[in-house]
């Protein structure tokens, strides 16, 4: 099996991440639990419709975890693959495991179901800070080929941490969407070197977004979740009085920016222009003290 | 007295015509349209840099700007058409008549434009051909060319991609021609002199650097495990079992895939220092690992590769570079080499058919030939002998009788389908319908059957040269055409004889183990892999980058 | 999107690792595969269901090389496919049958 | 409906809201007391600063309003696109104003969305959405994506989609389909300072949607899947 986070597949990530054979699927391909609205326009659909939910444990605690697979539209959310997500977020108010851990990949919302998807989406949202609010961390991981965009780019950050890699990305709007609509001049999309730069793990974790950043691995990624099971939900009005002064800060110091090498340069990084080509340990020792 | 000196003359008046727009040999940007007018003729035979990586774009743009009132009927030659403007000369009436040799990216338009009656093509070469010609019948009159940098004097730096620009200046300019340059900047001194001044006459700088290709990079990300395997068999199957160390590989990830097996697989087979020690090749990134490993010798190169730069100074044990340290590549030079000092070429095409020819072309793109074909093809006048070269010629020859030679391998390596579900093996190729359309003399094949000695497909290897009929030549392609209707169509009985004689050969006759056959086995895996390989040393182009 | 079903019979019953096993992902040129244990008599079903319209004679060629592989009996294959090649198809029939019956997936 | 109108029909009794261009926010009069209401006009594109001041907003009436209803009007043409609001971590921002709906929740604050013009997309699942209970106007609008754009990205011709939209609520824009699926409530017509009241007077519970999906018939596996993960066996 593969050893890059990046390259494997949804069901590799879980197996990798976890504790050797401790994963147990609920509502597995043989279940047949797919999209109806897929057949209907004559799209291919998956036996899991994209996302694997279950049980398992993580250095020998129990978790409840799930994960999307990127290769089936993207890891798009239909009206099943949310529907699963929520279940699986409620099952851990009744179970009560000691942290709920999403591997998401997605797009989105998945447009040949887009209403489903989207209100599937704010049903995550809210039973994610449901199961935060119970005093359990949900915790993100971000690695995938795909990345993390629309919807579920909220969702993460609702979530205790984001753990992500290089490769990873995280935000609302993908490239894309935002040159089709705005233009080239918006954002070239096919400058991957830019997206990266906008989007990618690296400035995600600069920017306090993500909370670790990790090397492709997903040996990496278990590491890295293991110590994020220490982490205790804060849906305070203090903590959320101190995220709001930390979001207008980050206005107020990097709003006039326009890149991000501005914005790293800005936090007092030196060399901005290098961090893109520092291996994750390299980055983390050279940025450490300068996260916004 | 007959007049012995007509073109000197004729030179000379181009000059006299021109001599107001020039300071020394240098034009302003903004005179280039006037100093095109000055010294072009109708009906002159122009050749335009354009080459499948550099290319003279200003100029382009400027020439297809001209008037055709003033100047019209241009016979264009140029190895490559790749821009717009290429094709716009002959659209606005600059030009009427055009030799060259690969189209890729225009190969839609040109087809449309033969049709109307707008182009009228000579013929459709590959680079040596043309090259040649360049020294017998179609000499050019005017050559614009491009160059990193010039220096006062008009002296050239053509940098890594020097590529076609010194036979095309030296075609030009040893028969009284005329060579005018576009370059990204003017210097007081060069890092090096790729064409001496005198052999230029003018030079522009143009107002952006020219366009460079990164036509060879390919992302490790995209190679699948199907490549692999057929990576593996490849290797096991021809590499080591003919010694093949002098070789060419096509651009594509089936080559690339090669490329990435050989510090691990071929490593592990013990066949470090046994093969692929010298090439003839661009600096293909993926072939950075293998280098790093020790596999690779020497490198020669048609061009460059756009990020490689930093790379290849650091290792000039490796490649050709000046004493500047940046590379000197020559198209010309490495397609001799390639055609005539290698004894394996290995590459990728659209469509096999039953005879083994193979062809790119498809309905409606005149897509043209490169360079592929000086490299898949025998080398009939080649004499030097190689442990390779003599098995392949004992091979196709043993029990016939025939004088004793030696002969090149030609491998095809194809998925039995392409993306699409489109099968890479036919009954009769798309270049027939395309010459009929086209109204060309011969049906565009790109290597003939003749020449291909291996046809390596996910399901096997067919060694072409052991066939004795032609019929076991069909059933040996047809039994490794996998599930295609061509593949389905076959002799069972007859391809399982030609497995047991070795004619066929499957991953398990090579004793390949496909459940190895997976990306793990790539020594790198993605492009960043690549940078780590050189030690940051590789400079990928932004968008083959995810960080 | 069409959807294809064959049967082969005369195959040897199976002590699979696992009740079922899933290889690949439904994404482009590529496709799933479902294997499961389950009584047919001794059948082997397999139903595919494609986004490649028209290729039913070359299913049947590369799965008849299939069973002559693994002649499976009292087992369902199902598959999600979006045009794979039969290349890619074969080789994931081979990593569902192994991880079916060797419990690695 | 424009705004100003609007809020003048909610709160016949009196409101105080400012308008700052196409943010507003203030309080309204009803019987059982003051409502705090913030919202957007114009179809507002929401970038990190939009967002980032309704949540300080809500987090200003947490902290000084103890229990004082919320009412969300958002009118939205969804996130705002551009380069610069996914440098600066617009999803950090949305994300945040959901936190400080949450929390408002938590502290005992009603919650609830009005559409009463346009909700699209990112802008909508940030605001309204996360609201106890969601409203509607029956000539808002609301949706992911237009047909045609849906159209060039799944590379399924118009026409079916046109279709299809007549068979199915899943996909298409409009408030019906989202009524039917229960993330719409209700459609308030007629005395909506009546349809306030009434919300306001309504029990708060769990996240009833999927409920309401399935009893509408607009979302059939939604609750049965969710439940059946919630509840299955491993």
């Amino acid at each position: 099996m593969t050893q890059s986070y990046y390259e494997a597949s949804a069901r590799e990530r879980l197996a990798a991440v976890l504790d050797p054979s401790s994963f147990q699927e609920i509502l597995p391909p043989s279940a047949r639990v797919m999209s109806p609205h897929l057949r209907q326009l004559d799209t291919p659909a998956a036996f899991d419709d994209g996302i694997i939910v279950g049980e398992g444990r993580l250095d020998g605690q129990p978790v409840l975890a799930a994960a999307q697979e990127g290769g089936f539209m993207g890891g798009a959310v239909g009206e099943v693959h949310g529907a699963k997500l929520v279940g699986l977020l409620e099952r851990a108010l009744d179970t009560r495991p000691t942290a709920v851990l999403l591997l998401v990949e997605s797009g989105g919302v998945r447009l040949h179901e887009a209403n489903a998807g989207l209100i599937a989406v704010s049903e995550v949202m809210r039973a994610v800070l449901a199961v935060r609010g119970a005093g359990i961390p949900v915790i993100v991981l971000d690695g995938g080929q795909f990345g993390c965009f629309g919807g579920m780019g909220i969702v993460a950050r609702l979530c205790d941490t984001v753990i992500i890699s290089e490769e990873g990305r995280l935000g609302l709007s993908g490239p894309e969407v935002i040159e089709t609509t705005c233009g080239v001049e918006e954002f070239d999309s096919r400058d991957r070197a830019l997206v990266w730069r906008t989007v990618g793990g690296k400035h995600r974790t600069l920017l306090g977004e993500a909370g670790e950043l990790v090397a492709d691995a997903t040996a990496a990624f278990r590491a890295a979740a293991i110590r994020a099971l220490a982490l205790t939900p804060d849906l305070s009005l203090e903590a959320l009085e101190r995220e709001h002064a930390a979001l207008g800060q980050r206005i107020e110091r990097f709003g006039e920016c326009h890149d991000a090498v501005d914005i790293w340069r800005a936090l007092g990084v030196e060399d901005p222009e290098r961090l893109p080509l520092l291996e994750a340990a390299d980055f983390n020792t050279v940025t450490a003290g300068k996260r916004a | 007295m007959r007049d012995w000196n007509t073109q000197a003359r004729n030179r000379e008046a181009r000059l006299v015509r021109a001599a107001h727009l020039t300071q020394g040999k240098t034009v302003e940007a903004k005179d280039a349209a006037a100093l095109l007018s000055a010294v072009l003729e109708p009906g002159d035979r122009v050749c335009l840099e354009g080459n499948n990586q550099k290319q003279a774009d200003f100029l382009a743009k400027v020439l297809a700007g001209l008037d055709p009132a003033r100047v019209h009927d241009l016979h264009m030659v140029q190895s490559v058409l790749a821009l717009p403007e290429h094709l716009d000369v002959f659209d606005r009436g600059v030009a009427s008549r055009l030799d060259f040799s690969f189209s890729g990216p225009q190969g839609a338009r040109l087809a449309k434009l033969v049709a109307e009656g707008r182009i009228n093509i000579g013929a459709i070469h590959t680079y040596l051909e043309l090259f040649g010609r360049y020294f017998v019948d179609l000499t050019p009159r005017v050559s614009l060319v491009c160059a990193q940098a010039a220096d006062r004097a008009g002296n050239l730096y053509t940098g890594p991609n020097t590529e076609d620009t010194p036979t095309i200046v030296e075609a030009t300019a040893f028969k009284r021609g005329i060579v005018i340059a576009q370059v990204n900047q003017i210097v007081d001194s060069l890092p090096r002199v790729d064409i001496p001044a005198d052999w230029v006459d003018f030079v522009i700088q143009s107002p952006k650097p020219h366009y460079i290709e990164p036509l060879f990079t390919r992302d490790p990300a995209q190679i699948s495990e199907i490549q692999v395997l057929m990576a593996m068999m490849a290797i096991k199957g021809i590499y080591a079992e003919y010694e093949v160390n002098r070789l060419n590989h096509g651009i594509g990830f089936d080559t690339a895939a090669i490329e990435l097996l050989l510090p691990t697989y071929a490593e592990s087979l013990g066949l470090k220092g046994r093969i692929c020690r010298h090439w003839a090749l661009n600096p293909h990134p993926a072939l950075i690992p293998a280098i790093e490993a020790g596999f690779v010798e020497s490198v020669h190169s048609f061009g460059s590769e756009l990020g490689m730069e930093k790379y290849i100074e650091a290792r000039p044990d490796v490649f050709f570079t000046g004493p500047d340290g940046s590379m000197r590549s020559n198209r010309a030079m490495s397609q001799a080499a390639g055609h005539y000092a290698c004894d394996m070429f290995i590459g990728s095409t659209l469509q096999i058919d039953l005879g083994g020819n193979s062809s790119t072309a498809t309905l409606g793109r005149i897509a043209g030939f490169g360079g592929a074909p000086n490299m898949g093809s025998d080398a009939r006048g080649r004499r030097h002998a190689s442990p390779a070269w003599l098995k392949a010629g004992r091979e196709a020859r043993e029990g016939r009788g025939l004088m004793p030679r030696g002969q090149k391998l030609v491998v095809q390596m194809v998925e039995t389908f392409r993306e699409h579900m489109q099968p890479a093996f036919v009954e009769r190729l798309d270049a027939w319908e395309l010459a009929e359309s086209a109204g060309m003399d011969l049906p565009p094949v790109m290597i003939y059957g003749e020449d291909v000695s291996h046809i390596l497909t996910e399901e096997g290897i067919a060694n072409l040269l052991l066939c004795r009929t032609d019929e076991e030549r069909e059933q040996a392609i047809r039994g490794v055409a996998g599930y295609t209707p061509v593949g389905l169509a076959r002799d069972k009985r007859m391809v399982e004889n030609l497995r047991d004689r070795g004619i066929i050969r499957r991953p398990e006759d090579l004793g390949i183990d496909k459940s190895l056959a997976t990306r793990d086995l790539l020594a790198a895996r993605s492009v960043k892999d690549l940078v780590r390989a050189s030690g940051g040393l590789y400079d990928p182009p932004k968008r083959f980058r995810n960080w | 999107m069409e959807t294809l079903k064959f049967e082969y019979r005369g195959g040897r019953p199976c002590n699979p690792a696992q009740a079922s096993a899933l290889a690949g992902v439904v994404g482009s040129g590529n496709l799933e595969i479902l294997v499961e244990q389950e009584p047919l008599n001794g059948a082997c079903a397999v139903e595919v269901v494609t986004a490649a319209v028209g290729f039913g004679a070359i299913w049947q060629a590369v799965l008849d090389d299939f069973f002559a592989r693994h002649p499976l009996a009292d087992v369902r294959i199902s598959i999600n496919d979006v045009g794979a090649t039969p290349a890619v198809v074969s080789l994931r029939l081979d990593q569902a049958v192994n991880a079916f019956l060797g419990g690695t997936a | 409906m424009d705004a100003k109108l609007l809020l003048e029909q909610l709160f016949p009794a009196g409101q105080r809201v400012d308008f700052d261009g196409q943010y507003f926010s203030g309080t309204g009069q009803t019987a059982d007391g003051e409502v705090a209401v913030i919202g957007t006009t114009d179809a507002a594109a929401i970038g990190v600063e939009l967002a980032f001041r309704i949540a300080g907003q809500v987090l200003e009436i947490v902290r000084s309003h103890p229990r004082r209803p919320i009412l969300l009007l958002v009118d939205t043409q969804g996130q705002r696109l551009s380069r610069r609001d996914e440098l600066l971590g617009i999803n950090g921002y949305m994300a945040h104003l959901a936190k400080c709906i949450e929390v408002a929740r938590r502290a005992g604050h009603r919650v609830i969305g009005l559409v009463y013009s346009q909700a699209v997309s990112g802008g909508f699942l940030a605001s309204s959405m996360l609201a106890d209970t969601c409203y509607a106007l029956p000539e808002a609008e609301v949706r992911v994506m237009n047909l045609p754009a849906m159209s060039r990205i799944t590379k399924i011709a118009v026409e079916r989609l046109q279709d299809l939209s007549q068979l199915s609520p899943v996909f298409a824009p409009g408030v019906e389909n989202y009524l039917r699926m229960g993330a719409i409530a209700e459609l308030w017509q007629g005395d909506l300072a009546d349809c306030l009241e009434k919300a306001l007077a309504a029990a708060v519970g769990h996240d009833a949607r999927r409920d309401r999906g399935l009893a509408r018939q607009g979302r059939l596996l939604a609750g049965p899947v969710a439940e059946r993960v919630r509840h299955g066996g491993v």
